[in-house]
């Protein structure tokens, strides 16, 4: 790893003046990607930004029918919370399948949400719940916050304080793990909310994206006989040694399907 | 750049100057020579590196010593109550022959005793095997970990651990 | 890593052949492109810096233009070194047609990267090679040919018609349109300035 | 002794307390004092000629001590490693031996390739040295692809072995097997792929190494499971240190599975480089650098043919392969493929002609050496998924089929057409238990139930034997080996009467501590609490060979036998003159002299401080202490054997293989302790299953860049990867040491990939698929149900 500066401010207004100061500096949340990456050398920042301190960062709670989560809050804490147990049972699910246990202990949403790896897990759960991301500056709906390979809506310097995600009738994850790392080969979150169903796919393309011909089927008959002919082109899909584009394509048929079977359990 | 660290490690305050890249298991093995924690991969998947901070098992591996600036530490060597009193999980482990080399269990060891607490000393074979998704063992199979664990779990709860 | 594709530039071919000997053109396009040099007729040498997510490299080395055929096309090879992030290095061939008014470029990609970045981000490199890619397209297109209609500029050789309503019923129609190939001749430009 | 702790107890093991409370010491562990740290520069290219190599400006960097590159070794005059087992080809030419340069010269040969040692003030400024370093390479086309490496116009990795061949070597004779075929009412052929492996114990390679400049001594700490050869091939080979010079000392190591046995550039350059800097050098690998230069295994193509009468006796068996050496010739690189590989295509059976051709190639590749059963993993692989083809295509039950072929029981000892005469067994009993275990007769109802779920269920068998306590020195001499294979151990008994055995063996997991305590324990009647074993250290124990190929206990513990047998000689000897008796008339028992017929005794702890003390001594028949050697070759091989038997499902949707049950049966022969012998097979079991599920080598086929470099894409076994086994043990004892033991820390690698290949085909078969390579991922089993379901439609 090579040396650098290390700022712990306690508000997010600090963090924020750091990294604008700075633009060499990155923020850390729970370091699960950063760290591993700064050790392997793939990466110099002048200034590394701790918000381990920022208080107002963290903690769950509920804003009518949403759940509201800091963006500090931990994988673990998702988890275990009876709040998002009771309102989104299937995101409690995710985030418990979330790495191994020790990353659950430290990574967290906003860091997730904000790296926007292509085989990261909560992605899924934020497009299909149409969550609303809440950053220091403004609001961004699920839709317009996943950009591509890596990339999001954030702004230099922006932080995710907050995601609000609102209840579902019925939802489910269900993952389809990268033999080696664990990381989502495949990863299909679908919901019903109040605003219509959702299909989201992480892991299999460069980004997260929605299925929208699952989506409509579901929207007439919300079983996973409705959608067992849809299938998903293999073109433009991540390939690598555990899993070529066509596998993908072909698993998130497969996990789409027992995703609907278990939203419906 | 050089920044002064303190924190609790195994219920002694202790305290350093490290360059701010410094790792958790760093400071633990080469500041306070405990070397009881060890490195086994750079993409903090193996798991050998587990302490406990702040009653969370974490990779320390993959945690600057200064975020664990005022924590509280457990690594395995504050385990033991005595040389001869081991901490029920260590005790379950020697009996279940869940060691061979032993380079992996000072982190699974850790893994496992967080394990029992999250989940109320109540565990069985499956949760086990899920659970121990972020430790990798070369010599036993897992096997024997497995049982080990599943035997400590009540033990600990009697010992009030 | 090979990867061919096609992709439709509304210019023509001669327009488009002397953008891509056009280090302004080329340094404008290439995302992250620091400098871009010409060192000879056919040599550039060039620093670009890459983010892609976590991962941050400066890659420094030189593009060598070979098999000038103007405006049928050229051959560019060359290679980059990302200090500890490894190396990039590779070839592709380029082919101008006219198609009417337009000009269809096609792309024969041999890359390869080494080093760290293949050792522990396998599973990334595609995908980075694909969003470059887009980025270096986009703008490529936007500046020689002006702003595509959006459909019209389908034309990877790999993924005809089912890539478009793929890429529709994602709804993301942008990255898909560039095509799988192109990705890595910008990566090689990336690695390689 | 008591039952509680001798032989064939289970007895905790002594060495747990260091491990579980974190004082265990493993080579990184080692302070010392005013140490620096050594960085290796690797090559990121298979194929590279050197144009320019220049550090100047990373030797201005702050906090460097010293930079050494392959030039400096030339100048130096510093040797090449070695390859220490001489393989004669069919022509009787001893096997092609291209130089190995500690560090690369003018040309880097695999991504990984040493090119130069940076020694810093620190690890940090080691690396960013390092980083400074600019290397011209001039990238070469790379040979990577193992099955065209003969191709003409493959690459050429030596001059010294022009054509990538290292040898083309063969055993038995090919013109009977040929007519045995002709003759043949059934033939079944294969084709497959023995996977290439990454050995990845779990603590890294490291060493450390300081000089003392007054005594012109070195120190080398090495993570090595055979410090004494280590010393040796360091000395007489490559550094020239005198022997007596050099102190090799493994302390505790964190598994080698084999890869921890070879000398490699590293450890030779930290040792090296000591009396250069003159302070102490570490270095630890970073887990890159160990999937990068580790030794790898396995990597066989390999085409046989089973050649059957109607009635599914085996009539003769040929088989042709090509193993990959890597990049350079690793220590016993060239003895894996043929002498531990094609010696053992018999299996347990009684086939009468058997022909092998093995060609060992040269790729841009990591060196590939031994790793956890060493080429009869390979070798089972091969007799046991062609057997299993075999019953499927003839309609034959799988367990039929075998027991058909079986060597009787009363047919030994055996002499195989391989070589390889089998000192004990007795098949059957093994194959009916493992069937009576797994429930075999069960299996179909469980396999429509399984498919009412959608699962497709399979169940493999796999009957191995392994021939492994290597070795008689008479018999690997004549093979090419370069040293014998005995080994050694001391009893040195303490005046106060606690002891300490020397063993050249090492343990690096395997449980010495323990199971040799026990030994001493039976024979001599000490408490476990006063006996102390001493292994990996050359300054404290005897010369010895080291632990691999399963040879520890067979032989090891021979050695330790044989000593307590001279401890007794000579305690009965002092026993006698205490007891006013007659040697003849003193017998031992329980740690007690006794004269034979009376209730006059003497306890050995007397003994033994009488023989340091000794007022009252036969001091003119008996030299005063008690210290004893004894060094142990052995007759023959070992031979243990077993069936396995793997059922598993498949979701034919994901491709997801779930192992379901497994079950093994084991003839070790006596067993010292059962609890550290299932432990090894566990681990056994596990790494093969990781070979046939999981675990794979990815070499880029036109870079050579490895793309399965870290845990994210090489697919560790993990504890959700599998059920709890069933375990089960016959006893055949071995007829030829003194323990009556066979080996069994490989055993379980050894028979695993194909019980679970054969499970794979046994349950794909009836979708259509007809071969499945290893790994069989998610990915592999879909493609090939897809395969079959395009071919059916077709």
């Amino acid at each position: 790893m090579y040396d650098f500066a290390y700022h712990r401010p306690k508000s997010v207004a600090d963090a924020v003046k750091l990294l604008k100061d700075k633009p060499e500096a990155r923020a850390i949340s729970g370091g699960m990607t950063l760290i591993p990456t700064l050790k392997q050398r793939l990466a110099r920042p002048s200034d590394v930004v701790d918000l381990g301190a920022v208080k107002e960062l963290s903690g769950i709670k509920l804003e009518g029918t949403n759940v509201v989560i800091g963006g500090m809050t931990k994988h673990a804490e998702v988890a275990t919370s009876a709040d998002v147990k009771a309102a989104i049972p299937a995101l409690a699910h995710l985030a418990g399948h979330i790495g191994d246990p020790q990353v659950r202990n430290r990574g967290t949403i906003g860091g997730s949400v904000a790296n926007n790896d292509p085989a990261a897990d909560y992605p899924g759960a934020v497009v299909a719940l149409n969550a609303t991301v809440t950053t220091n500056t403004r609001k961004i709906a699920a839709d317009e916050f996943f950009k591509g390979l890596f990339e999001t809506a954030l702004a230099d310097g922006e932080l995710i304080t907050s995601i609000s995600f609102p209840k579902a009738e019925k939802a489910a994850y269900m993952k389809f793990p990268n033999p080696a790392s664990r990381y989502a080969m495949v990863g299909v979150f679908v919901a019903k909310t109040a605003a219509g169903v959702r299909v989201a796919v992480t892991g299999a393309g460069p980004c997260v994206f929605r299925v929208k011909a699952m989506e409509d089927a579901l929207a007439k008959n919300f079983s996973s006989a409705a959608i067992k002919d849809i299938t998903i082109p293999a073109d433009g899909l991540n390939s690598d040694i555990h899993g070529s584009a066509e596998y993908r394509a072909h698993l998130v048929g497969v996990m789409a399907r027992r995703a609907v079977d278990a939203a419906n359990k | 750049m050089s920044i002064s660290v303190a924190m609790t490690v195994n219920g002694k305050a202790v305290s350093g100057k490290v360059e701010a890249r410094t790792l958790l298991v760093q400071f633990l093995r080469e500041h306070l020579g405990m070397t009881g924690t060890h490195v086994g991969c750079d993409t903090s998947q193996c798991g050998a590196c587990v302490v406990d901070v702040d009653g969370k098992s974490v990779k320390s591996c993959t945690i600057l010593a200064v975020q664990a600036e005022g924590s509280k530490v457990i690594t395995i060597e504050g385990l033991a109550e005595s040389p001869d009193k081991l901490h029920p999980m260590q005790e379950a482990f020697r009996e279940n022959h869940a060691l061979q080399c032993g380079f992996c269990t000072p982190g699974m060891v850790m893994s496992a005793i967080d394990m029992v607490k999250r989940h109320n000393y109540q565990l069985d074979e499956a949760t086990v095997r899920r659970e121990l998704e972020g430790n990798l063992c070369r010599c036993t199979g897992y096997h024997n970990i497995v049982k080990a664990i599943l035997a400590a779990a009540p033990a600990m709860k009697s010992a009030g651990v | 890593m090979e990867i061919k594709g096609e992709y439709r530039i509304a210019a023509s071919r001669e327009k488009v052949f002397a953008a891509l000997n056009d280090p302004a053109v080329l340094q404008a396009c290439i995302p992250g492109c620091e400098s871009l040099e010409k060192t000879s007729d056919t040599e550039m040498k060039a620093k670009v810096r890459l983010r892609i997510g976590p991962v941050s490299a400066s890659f420094t080395g030189k593009v060598t233009l070979s098999d000038l055929d103007p405006p049928n096309g050229y051959k560019i090879s060359g290679e980059g070194q990302g200090g500890a992030a490894g190396f990039a290095k590779g070839g592709a061939v380029v082919t101008l047609r006219e198609d009417g008014a337009e000009t269809l470029l096609s792309y024969n990609v041999d890359a390869q990267v080494g080093g760290k970045i293949a050792q522990v981000g396998a599973r990334l490199i595609d995908g980075t090679a694909k969003k470059l890619a887009d980025e270096f397209f986009s703008k490529f297109t936007t500046m020689v040919g002006g702003p595509p209609p959006a459909e019209a500029a389908v034309a990877a050789v790999t993924s005809p018609g089912p890539a478009a309503s793929a890429a529709a019923q994602r709804g993301y129609k942008h990255w898909i349109i560039i095509g799988i190939g192109a990705a890595v001749l910008v990566l090689v430009f990336l690695a390689n300035r | 002794m008591t039952a509680a702790t001798g032989i064939g107890a289970r007895v905790l093991r002594t060495e747990d307390k260091r491990f579980l409370t974190g004082t265990g010491r493993y080579v990184d562990d080692l302070p010392l004092a005013r140490a620096t740290y050594a960085y290796f520069l690797r090559s990121p290219h298979a194929h590279a000629k050197i144009k320019n190599l220049d550090i100047s400006a990373a030797a201005k960097m702050s906090g460097v001590v010293n930079i050494f590159t392959g030039k400096d070794l030339v100048d130096a005059k510093v040797g090449g490693l070695i390859c220490g087992w001489v393989v004669k080809d069919k022509h009787g030419e001893p096997h092609k031996a291209p130089p190995h340069p500690v560090m690369a010269v003018d040309t880097v040969r695999y991504v990984g390739d040493t090119v130069a040692m940076v020694v810093a003030n620190s690890y940090d400024d080691a690396k960013d040295a390092a980083e400074a370093i600019k290397v011209d390479y001039d990238v070469q086309p790379a040979n990577i692809d193992l099955a065209k490496s003969f191709d003409k116009g493959s690459p050429q990795v030596h001059p010294e072995a022009p054509g990538n061949l290292i040898y083309d070597w063969e055993i038995g004779v090919k013109a009977d097997v040929e007519a045995a075929f002709a003759k043949a009412a059934h033939v079944t052929k294969l084709d497959l792929i023995n996977n290439r492996l990454i050995p990845n114990a779990m603590e890294p390679r490291a060493a450390a190494a300081e000089y003392d400049k007054g005594t012109g001594n070195y120190t080398l700490w090495s993570t090595s499971q055979n410090p004494h050869v280590l010393r040796l091939i360091l000395s007489a080979f490559v550094l020239g240190i005198p022997e007596h010079k050099l102190r090799v000392v493994a302390p505790d190591v964190g598994g080698g599975f084999g890869s921890k046995i070879f000398c490699y550039a590293d450890e030779t350059m930290v040792c090296w480089a000591a009396s250069r800097v003159g302070r102490p050098i570490k270095w630890t690998a970073e887990r890159s650098e160990s999937f990068q230069t580790d030794c790898h295994g396995r990597d066989h193509v390999t085409h046989a043919e089973l050649a059957l009468d109607k009635d599914g006796k085996f009539l003769a068996l040929k088989v042709e392969t090509i193993a990959n050496m890597g990049a350079y010739l690793s220590t016993f690189a060239t003895a894996v493929p043929t002498y531990l590989y094609a010696t053992l295509l018999a299996g347990q059976y009684t086939t009468p002609l058997i022909y092998a051709n093995v060609k060992a190639a040269l790729t841009h590749t990591a060196p590939v050496d031994a790793y956890r059963g060493a080429g009869r993993p390979e070798a089972t692989f091969v007799v046991e998924s062609i057997v299993s083809k075999a019953a499927a295509e003839m309609k034959i039950d799988p367990a039929e089929l075998r027991r058909k072929n079986f060597i009787p029981s009363t047919a030994f000892p055996y002499q195989t057409p391989v070589a390889l005469q089998y000192d004990s067994g007795n098949y059957p009993p093994i194959i009916d238990e493992a069937m009576k275990m797994a429930d075999y007769k069960g299996f179909e109802a469980r396999r429509t139930e399984a498919k009412s779920r959608g699962k497709l269920r399979g169940i493999g068998f796999s009957s191995y034997i392994e021939a492994c306590g290597l070795a008689p020195s008479q018999v690997v001499g004549s093979l090419g080996a370069g040293v014998g294979q005995w080994e050694s151990a001391q009893i040195k008994f303490n005046p106060t009467g606690n002891v300490q055995v020397m063993t050249g063996a090492h343990s690096h997991g395997q449980s010495h501590e323990t199971t040799f305590a026990q030994i001493i324990h039976d024979k001599l009647g000490v408490p476990m609490d006063q006996i102390e074993i001493v292994h990996g250290d050359t300054a404290t124990t005897p010369f010895g060979m080291g632990s691999y190929g399963s040879r520890s206990l067979a032989v090891g513990g021979s050695a330790i036998v044989k000593a307590t047998e001279k401890i007794i000689a000579k305690g009965k000897k002092v026993a006698a003159h205490l007891m006013e008796a007659s040697v003849a008339d003193v017998e031992f028992e329980n740690g007690v002299f006794k004269v034979t017929g009376t209730d006059k005794n003497v306890p050995l702890a007397q003994v033994v401080f009488a023989a340091y003390v000794p007022h009252n001594y036969p001091l003119a028949e008996v030299e005063p202490g008690m210290d004893e050697n004894a060094f142990y070759d052995p007759a023959n091989f070992v031979y243990p054997a077993g069936t396995q038997i793997c059922e598993l499902e498949i979701d034919p949707d994901t491709g997801t293989t779930e192992i379901v049950n497994f079950t093994a049966i084991d003839d070790f022969g006596n067993i010292i302790n059962p609890m550290i012998v299932e432990g090894q097979v566990h681990g056994g079991i596990v790494q093969g299953v990781g070979q046939a599920l999981l675990e794979g080598a990815v070499y880029d086929k036109s870079t050579g860049q490895l793309i399965s470099g870290s845990f994210m894409d090489y697919t560790m076994p993990r504890a959700d990867n599998f059920p709890s086994f069933k375990l089960g043990y016959k006893v055949t004892p071995c007829p030829h040491n003194p323990l009556g033991v066979k080996g069994c820390g490989e055993a379980g690698a050894i028979a695993s990939p194909a019980a679970v290949m054969n499970a794979i085909h046994n349950a794909l078969a009836p979708v259509g698929v007809k071969h499945v390579e290893m790994p069989a991922t998610p990915l592999n089993v879909w493609q090939s149900i897809k395969g079959a379901q395009r071919q059916a439609a077709e």
